[in-house]
């Protein structure tokens, strides 16, 4: 009955990631501050773990009696998630040091998000799903407002918990909505009911909640603030392993629970709007901003409008679309908040775009690895990020749906209005103060990042390979 | 006397988990007031299941229905920490004095 | 014929030596660039003289008159060298090439004789200019250019002579490049020219797309022998005098239309009617420019094209009508405004407009070889003419107007004595019926008797060509004896005084040196050239009256083709001993006679008359004075228009309406919507779920639309 | 497999950056103020060796093959390859930018003051992205080549350009991308319907009439802004007038190339039906830019504006003669291109000197130039006439060989187009007339020296090229003949 290794390849990961948190809790309440310094490679280490556990059984299984089950398409994205929540944990290691933050709760909120990470993508029922969207939420909620001596981080830990908590109501009523007219709580069960308004109304309320989690407009109105108010580190994290774990469990639930013709009609609309609100949104809000963080949140909700362009797009031409769109912007986003946390001054974090004037002549190689960025994170030729780009085009092209296409180009060219400002700042404007040197981490990520930006562009195929099986895994 | 049926529990649910929301952005003055009308979100929510289950005779809705009631408890736990954060920081927590960041 | 080699030598060999003199004159100097390009140009000269002298009388010339008219087609092939290839795209093909035939060895000949001289005369009148260097390349470029134009065996090499001389004009017209005046009349000419050069560039166009092909010998023997030919596209194909164009909003024959296009491209470069106002602003280029391009040659180039058509204008009526009209208006309309003008230049610039005119209606009614005729005897007289005119301006210090002139006669005899063999050539003075006669009697008197016997046979307009003729002659022999009279008699003392002589600010050449105020006679290597033309104006047009003219078939063959219907020549023999048409020989020498009479009468016994019909101001006098008002019109209407358009379409086109809607406009309102959204994000909590709420219920509304309702 | 010589072309100025890079940065940032003319002569020595390969390249195509030659394949994801090859279209315009890219770094010594390193490497990389726009077999390569060339030319604007640069700058990509990303959506369909977005299989494949004219939009769209097109343009002038002499010569002399390329090489063999249905659009739009550019070049009082200006008006002479279909217009088209490539960088260059010497482009502050500087003022002359299409410059023969294509299709568009030569006559002649003829009122023209050795090195061989393909353009003709007739055989063939 209880099938241990389909337990272990649908759930062994985040057992051991479970397992790794209470240890870390324990380690903590034994050693104390003494732990602090060493929890954030614990964590990250735990979290590189995890990503090697899922990436060697990336097929999956069915757990739990079918509350949870994995496969290619979901273990691709804990892979990434799991790698990218290690990465931005290591390079809140500087900061926070200098902050005085640091403290091994950092490091376990992270692991514990990345298990609510792990349980919304494994699971295949309502209830898990809830779990894991809540495990991730009150943990971010957390790590907003981290910062406890900060106005702004408190306000941006406050607005994100009572905005989340609100968009939990959503989501939760409409699974209870769900629950009640398809007469079960599994994906399968729902899949296989009639969809009546009544269940179509409850999928309506989930899109609502699950858009909250991406940040997709216009339930993206926490996004700027919390992004501006919360650290940057957590910010980074944020921006990168939930993004891309929520979109894909988004994906999931769209595919897996509601493939029926006249749900599949509904949902398409719905997220197409969303889409293109959020296109829109993320064009239009980020072109004034002054604020660097703040325009990067407006930019992800950009980027999460044009992953939604992929959801909308069903499965079959969707998926890997959207799991190589997604990738990419994982990558770019991590390496240009890398980029934040560079931004460094004596007295302290700096995160106006101003301050970034003439980067490039005091620091070529920085500034280059940071406009390679930029340019992956705008879709723009010669990185990763045009072809998450492309493959979008793609998906949606061949689902037909030419209006999002027109709305993508159009925000993708105002969205470049803001991007090329970036790197005009960078390369034209005379030099600010220079920035004063921060650990290895945060800059080994800029240009790891940068470097896989056009590694992974010249060198895709295997990868895409790869997405592609996976995507392949969802359509069955 | 009308019989029960689980519109009338549907009904009520939507009522009060209209309250809740209403009460988030009616409400201008106390972010305490915000949390309580989470609560009545959940509260709503939890009425839901439990009638669908009991209704359409599976147990899921009750077991969800803990669940929920569990998460609520964490979600109070959390809120109220954050609440007192930025107590700690702004002396205040009227729900208009929340507008450090915008734009 | 002269051998291949010769033939490269004239006409490539003046090429050449404006390349040295132009690119190494920093190393070969003034002197050095004079040397060569002066030599170069006499040796080619000399050479196509002797090429002419030998095809009109050695007898070596394809339809010699030993062998007759009949023999005429097979001999009428051209001579071609063929250099290279120029542009061979799909059927259109064009060579480098030299092609030679009886149009062309007379061409060549005027031009290189009267070059040569134009370059030995400019020793003397450029001899204090800082850039003669560059002023002989010029003249040695233009010379080549032009000899392009006339050896040209295909449209394409033709256009590449036509809009080469116009460049050199452009250049030489702005020689002296610090004045406006020079730099606006340049800019002028060009551009006039390349009004006229639009039209050439449609019809060569209109020709390939008909012929399919833009080679002489291909659509002139096609149009000949009325082949069938098949237009690459628009026209249905058919013999060639019947196809039939559709042109912007017209469908009209082809040959009709390329007629016409090439005669704008004609008129421009010849400055007739409607296209005529650059070439009185073109004298102020320096003198001896004036001689050779702006009189001898060049400007007789759009009367070469129409000969060199001229099988088409035989098929092409109205097209040839228009010829007749443009050039008869020329005629007088040039004539009228050349004795209303005061400066020098003008009036013989005006006059050279108004012998054009004669060219060009005698080529509309047919008689070509009038034509060529005259452009050949016209190059001498008017060069000498110019020259003469130059040399009087060389000698009163760049003094140009003829008010402050007077009684030269005495202090520049031999100046004076060119001056009047070039007037007595201009005015035709000759008696009919005898051999005796100065060069422009005969040309001129075969051009209004050719007019005349056109008119009897019907031609368009050449009764209205005729009377024009007459009267243009009046005029022509009025403003010729002025120029005569204001120049060089009466005394120099009543107009002198009033000397607002600026020779300081004409002194570019810093002409100004010991012998202040006294005219003088001009040096020898500028007397010398006047005595040549002299010659030319006496004698070209009794040696090749008979040649040219009068048994005209015999020298140009095929080359100056006339259809089956045109017998204009030889209706001239039939009609000359006529006793009833014997007014028509003697009235123009009769007309020449009366307008000499006037002049006399007005401008050298009572010196005041003139002067005084002038400060009346009467209209036609302003009329005649202000160029009929050509310029103030163009101004008005085209240039202004243009320019308004210009600013139109920069200010308000592109900034207000295409930038201000498009690229600028669509910014400001990305901008704006970015605001709007910046101010909505207002970061208060319930303003937020607010906008949560509201989505979700919307999306929940799009859902029950959806669904039809409540269903 | 043979050695990969296009590759070899493309990425050697690419090599050449890197290295510039390494060798900066090992050397240690040395104060980035200080000029060292050094790595200019680097560039120029890259550049160089660049046009060198690329002769090489000339030598082993064989122009009378009409195929694609010296492919090369290499795949790179799904169906999408790295393909490369070319044909005479492509070699001749890869020839005019391996032959402009060291003119315009040469005419950068000394004009550019500061950051010479990042300019060289700038400059080496736009020029692997245009030699690549050129080569490029698979659409998706092309798009990626064509757009990523807009980055180095944005910074050569942005840093090096003149007061207004930021505005320039933005207006020029922005107006670019937004064109090209609808041709990017078309070429993500072509894609997909044809199965693969190789070049040689998209040109077989037929699409059906209605795709067609909505595929021939989005790539028109593109390359309408590209090359430009009224009313497309506006970006043209203020890019121009902003961007320094070497960016100007690039720009005009390249980078507007790509939309006649795009034209050629995409819009007529693939959307064959299309581009007969747009026909009479493109003409009516060729004449008014040819037309409208004259009239407003002639009104401008800034020296780059007016050649700017007078490239939208010689590129409608390129568009008419591409979509006149014949073998004459499209010769003609392409012809025209390579020459209005020597003749405007040319044009900019000569601003560019006594820009250098003055630093203003204020017409008004010129005037008597000859005076001072006749060597500049013949050469000026030379590209004036050779603007204005004087016979026995190369700008005569693209002129009318596009007139004449066009007035095979349309005598409306031949004469208008005719019309345009009236006015570039008007408006080149006066600029000239006003900068270089006259007498010197700007004491500053008094004491001005004229053109250096490192200015007539600039000058002389794009002269030469002016007159050498004036007078011999069958040069060019042997060399795009095969292409061009392929391009019309697929027109006629569907």
């Amino acid at each position: 009955m209880f099938d241990l290794h389909a337990m272990n390849l649908a759930f062994g990961s985040e057992i051991f990631l479970i397992v790794a948190g209470l240890a870390g809790v324990l380690a903590g309440a034994l050693l104390g501050d003494k732990f602090n310094t060493l929890s954030f490679r614990f964590g990250a280490v735990s979290l590189v773990i995890a990503a090697i556990w899922v990436a060697l059984a990336p097929q999956g299984a069915v757990a739990f009696g079918g509350l949870l089950a994995t496969g290619p398409f979901v273990n691709f994205a804990k892979v990434v998630a799991y790698l990218s929540a290690a990465i931005a944990l290591m390079m809140a290691d500087g900061f926070l040091g200098r902050h005085g933050l640091k403290r091994y709760e950092y490091s376990l909120l992270i692991i514990f998000a990345s298990v609510g990470i792990g349980v919304m993508l494994s699971s295949a029922n309502l209830m898990t799903l809830y779990l894991g969207v809540e495990t991730l939420s009150l943990s971010s909620y957390v790590l907003a407002s981290f910062h406890r001596d900060s106005q702004r981080s408190a306000e941006a830990g406050l607005k994100y918990f009572v905005l989340g908590a609100l968009a939990s109501g959503l989501l939760l009523y409409g699974m209870s909505l769900v629950y009640g007219f398809a007469g079960g709580t599994s994906y399968a069960e729902i899949a296989a009911a009639e969809p009546g308004i009544g269940l179509l109304f409850g999928m309506v309320l989930m899109i609502t909640g699950l858009a909250f989690k991406v940040s997709a407009a216009p339930m993206h109105v926490w996004t700027p603030d919390v992004y501006e108010g919360a650290p940057s580190p957590v910010v980074a994290f944020f921006a990168t392993a939930p993004k891309m774990a929520s979109m894909v469990v988004f994906a999931v639930i769209l595919y897996v629970a509601f493939p029926q013709p006249e749900a599949f009609k509904n949902w398409q609309l719905i997220i197409s709007i969303i889409a293109i609100t959020s296109m829109l949104v993320g064009a239009f809000g980020a072109l004034l901003q002054t604020n660097l963080k703040r325009l990067l949140g407006y930019s992800s909700i950009a980027n999460m409008g044009y992953g939604l362009v992929a959801i909308a797009a069903g499965a079959e031409y969707g998926a890997q679309a959207l799991l190589i769109f997604m990738s990419a912007y994982v990558v770019a986003s991590i390496g240009l908040f890398g980029g934040v946390l560079s931004m460094h001054r004596e007295g302290g974090m700096v995160e106006s775009i101003s301050e970034l004037s003439g980067l490039a002549r005091y620091r070529p190689a920085f500034a280059m690895a940071l406009s390679v960025l930029i340019i992956s994170v705008a879709g723009f030729p010669l990185a990763f990020g045009f072809l998450g780009k492309l493959a979008i085009f793609e998906a949606a092209l061949s689902a037909g749906l030419i209006p999002l296409i027109v709305v993508l180009v159009l925000s993708s060219v105002i969205a470049f209005g803001y991007y090329l400002r970036l790197i005009l700042v960078i390369w034209v404007n005379e030099p600010a103060a220079p920035f004063e040197k921060v650990d290895g981490w945060v800059t080994g990520t800029v240009f790891l990042a940068a470097l896989a930006s056009i590694a992974l562009f010249i060198f895709v195929s295997p990868f895409s390979d790869l997405a592609g099986a996976a995507a392949a895994s969802l359509i069955l | 006397m009308m019989d029960l049926t689980v519109n009338h529990f549907m009904a009520l649910s939507a009522i009060l988990f209209t309250i809740g929301v209403v009460g988030i952005f009616v409400n201008r003055k106390n972010i305490i007031v915000m949390l309580m009308a989470i609560e009545l979100i959940l509260l709503s929510v939890n009425l839901n299941l439990v009638a669908f289950s009991v209704f359409s005779g599976t147990i899921m809705g009750q077991i969800f229905a803990m669940l929920v009631l569990t998460v609520a408890a964490a979600e109070a736990a959390v809120g109220l920490a954050i609440l007192v954060v930025y107590f700690r920081n702004r002396g205040d927590i009227a729900v208009e004095s929340v507008d450090l960041m915008k734009g | 014929m002269l051998s291949d080699t010769a033939l490269l030598f004239i006409v490539l060999a003046p090429g050449l030596a404006a390349l040295i003199a132009g690119l190494f004159q920093r190393f070969i100097g003034d002197r050095g660039a004079m040397i060569i390009t002066t030599a170069t140009v006499g040796m080619a000269g000399l050479l196509s003289m002797i090429q002419l002298f030998q095809f009109t009388f050695g007898g070596d010339h394809g339809a010699s008159t030993a062998h007759g008219a009949e023999h005429a087609v097979e001999h009428a092939g051209a001579h071609i060298v063929h250099l290279m290839t120029w542009i061979d795209v799909g059927h259109f093909k064009a060579d480098w090439a030299i092609r030679v035939d009886a149009l062309s060895i007379v061409m060549m000949a005027v031009i290189t004789s009267v070059s040569a001289l134009v370059h030995l005369y400019s020793w003397g009148y450029m001899s204090e200019d800082p850039h003669r260097a560059r002023f002989f390349s010029y003249l040695s470029l233009f010379t080549f250019t032009m000899l392009m134009l006339v050896s040209a065996d295909n449209f394409i090499q033709l256009f590449f002579g036509w809009e080469g001389v116009g460049l050199v004009s452009y250049l030489l017209i702005g020689f002296w490049y610090t004045k406006p005046a020079p730099n606006d009349a340049s800019i002028k000419a060009f551009v006039t020219n390349r009004v006229g050069d639009f039209g050439l560039a449609l019809g060569i166009m209109a020709v390939f797309l008909v012929f399919g092909s833009v080679e002489f010998e291909t659509v002139l023997a096609a149009v000949k022998h009325n082949d069938v030919v098949a237009p690459l596209a628009l026209a249905a194909e058919g013999p060639v005098r019947d196809v039939m164009m559709p042109f912007l909003w017209m469908n009209v024959p082809a040959l009709e239309l390329i007629g016409v296009l090439l005669f704008i491209g004609a008129m421009g470069k010849s400055a007739q009617f409607f296209l005529h106002v650059w070439l009185p602003d073109a004298m102020e280029g320096p003198t001896p420019v004036s001689a050779l391009i702006h009189a001898a040659t060049m400007v007789t180039a759009g009367v070469y094209l129409v000969c060199l058509v001229s099988p088409i204008y035989e098929y092409a009526p109205n097209a040839a009508a228009m010829i007749a009209l443009i050039g008869a208006v020329t005629a007088i309309y040039a004539a009228t405004v050349g004795m209303a003008q005061n400066d020098i230049k003008r009036v013989i610039a005006y006059s050279t407009c108004s012998q054009l005119g004669y060219m060009f209606f005698a080529a509309g009614v047919g008689a070509y070889e009038a034509a060529m005729f005259h452009l050949f005897t016209h190059a001498f007289f008017k060069a000498l003419l110019f020259l003469g005119a130059g040399s009087v301006i060389h000698g009163s210090h760049h003094e140009q107007d003829m008010r402050r002139m007077g009684g030269l006669a005495r202090l520049m005899p031999l100046t004076y004595a060119a001056m009047l063999i070039g007037t007595v050539a201009i005015i035709g003075l000759g008696i009919p019926h005898t051999t005796f006669g100065f060069s422009g009697f005969f040309s001129k008197d075969a051009i209004i008797e050719s007019a005349f016997a056109a008119g009897t046979a019907g031609v368009s307009f050449s009764q209205f060509a005729f009377w024009v003729g007459i009267l243009a002659a009046l005029l022509t022999s009025f403003y010729s004896w002025r120029l005569i009279y204001m120049t060089f008699h009466g005394s120099r003392a009543e107009t002198h005084d009033e000397a607002g002589h600026d020779d300081v600010a004409d002194g570019h050449d810093g002409h100004g040196h010991d012998h202040h105020h006294e005219p003088h006679e001009s040096p020898w290597v500028m007397l010398v050239p006047l005595a040549f033309l002299s010659i030319g104006a006496m004698f070209a047009g009794v040696t090749f009256y008979d040649p040219m003219f009068h048994h005209g078939d015999a020298f140009w063959g095929e080359v100056l083709y006339r259809s089956a219907d045109n017998h204009v020549i030889h209706d001239i023999d039939k009609l000359k001993y006529k006793p009833e048409y014997a007014w028509v020989f003697w009235a123009p020498l009769f007309v020449t006679i009366i307008g000499f009479l006037i002049a006399t009468f007005t401008y050298l016994f009572n010196r005041g008359v003139g002067k005084r019909v002038a400060d009346s101001g009467g209209p036609l006098h302003s009329m005649f004075a202000n160029k009929w008002f050509f310029d103030e019109i163009y101004n008005a209407t085209l240039i202004r228009g243009a320019r308004g358009l210009g600013d139109v379409f920069w200010k308000t086109g592109d900034k207000k309406i295409i930038d201000g809607l498009g690229p600028d406009g669509v910014s400001s309102l990305v901008r704006w919507g970015s605001r709007r959204l910046s101010a909505m994000h207002t970061g208060y909590l319930y303003h937020y779920a607010f906008v949560i709420i509201g989505a979700a219920l919307i999306f929940g509304a799009i859902l029950f639309w959806r669904m039809g309702g409540a269903g | 497999m043979d050695f990969p010589i296009l590759s070899a072309v493309t990425f050697l100025p690419l090599a050449g950056a890197v290295l510039i890079m390494l060798v900066r940065s090992l050397a240690g940032s040395t104060s980035e103020d200080t000029v060292d003319n050094r790595v200019l002569y680097c560039g120029v020595v890259f550049s160089i060796a660049t046009f060198l390969v690329s002769l090489v390249m000339l030598f082993g195509f064989d122009r009378d093959n009409p195929a694609y030659q010296m492919t090369e394949q290499i795949d790179w994801f799904s169906e999408i390859s790295y393909k490369m090859g070319v044909d005479g279209l492509s070699v001749s315009l890869i020839l005019l930018t391996t032959f402009l890219t060291p003119i315009a770094l040469i005419a950068s010594l000394g004009s550019i003051q500061h950051r010479l390193t990042e300019y060289v490497v700038a400059f080496l990389i736009l020029e692997t992205f245009m030699i690549g726009v050129f080569c490029a077999l698979d659409l998706i390569l092309f798009y990626v080549f064509f757009e990523a060339g807009l980055i180095p030319m944005f910074i050569i604007i942005g840093v090096w350009g003149g007061v207004d640069r930021i505005y320039a700058s933005f207006k020029f990509f922005l107006y670019t991308l937004l064109g090209s990303l609808f041709m990017l959506a078309a070429i993500v369909y072509m894609y997909l319907s044809a199965g693969s977005s190789d070049v040689v299989i998209l040109e077989n494949f037929e699409f059906g009439t209605g795709a067609q004219t909505w595929l021939w939009l989005a790539f028109f769209a593109s390359f309408a802004v590209k090359l430009p097109m009224w009313p497309v343009h506006t970006w043209l002038p203020d890019a121009h007038v902003q961007a320094p002499t070497a960016g100007s010569v690039i720009l005009a002399g390249v980078l507007l190339k790509m939309g006649g390329y795009g034209l050629l090489r995409f819009s007529l063999p693939m959307f064959p039906d299309a581009s007969e249905l747009f026909q009479p659009m493109v003409f009516v739009l060729s004449v008014i830019a040819i037309v409208y550019a004259s009239l407003v070049a002639w009104r401008q009082t800034d020296m780059k504006k007016l050649i700017a200006y007078s490239s939208v008006a010689h590129m409608g002479f390129v568009t008419l003669g591409i979509f006149s279909f014949t073998e004459i217009g499209v010769q003609g088209a392409v012809f025209q291109m390579l020459s209005h490539g020597l003749i405007s960088g040319a044009l900019f260059l000569i601003v560019g000197v006594v820009y250098d010497r003055m630093h203003t482009r204020e017409i008004s502050a010129y005037g008597g130039l000859v005076s001072r500087m006749p060597i500049y003022a013949s050469l000026f002359m030379l590209f004036t006439m050779a603007n204005v299409g004087l016979p026995g410059t190369s700008g005569f023969v693209g002129e009318i060989l596009t007139m004449v294509g066009a007035f095979q299709a349309s005598t409306w568009a031949a004469a208008g187009a005719a019309l345009g030569v009236i006015f570039s006559a008007i408006y080149m002649l006066t600029l000239y007339r006003r900068t270089v003829f006259g007498e010197i009122t700007n004491p500053d023209v008094d004491v001005l020296k004229d053109v250096n050795f490192k200015e007539l090195v600039c000058l002389v061989p794009l002269a030469i090229g002016t007159l050498l393909f004036g007078v011999m353009p069958n040069l060019i003709f042997d060399l795009t003949r095969e292409s061009s007739l392929r391009v019309l055989a697929m027109m006629a063939g569907g």
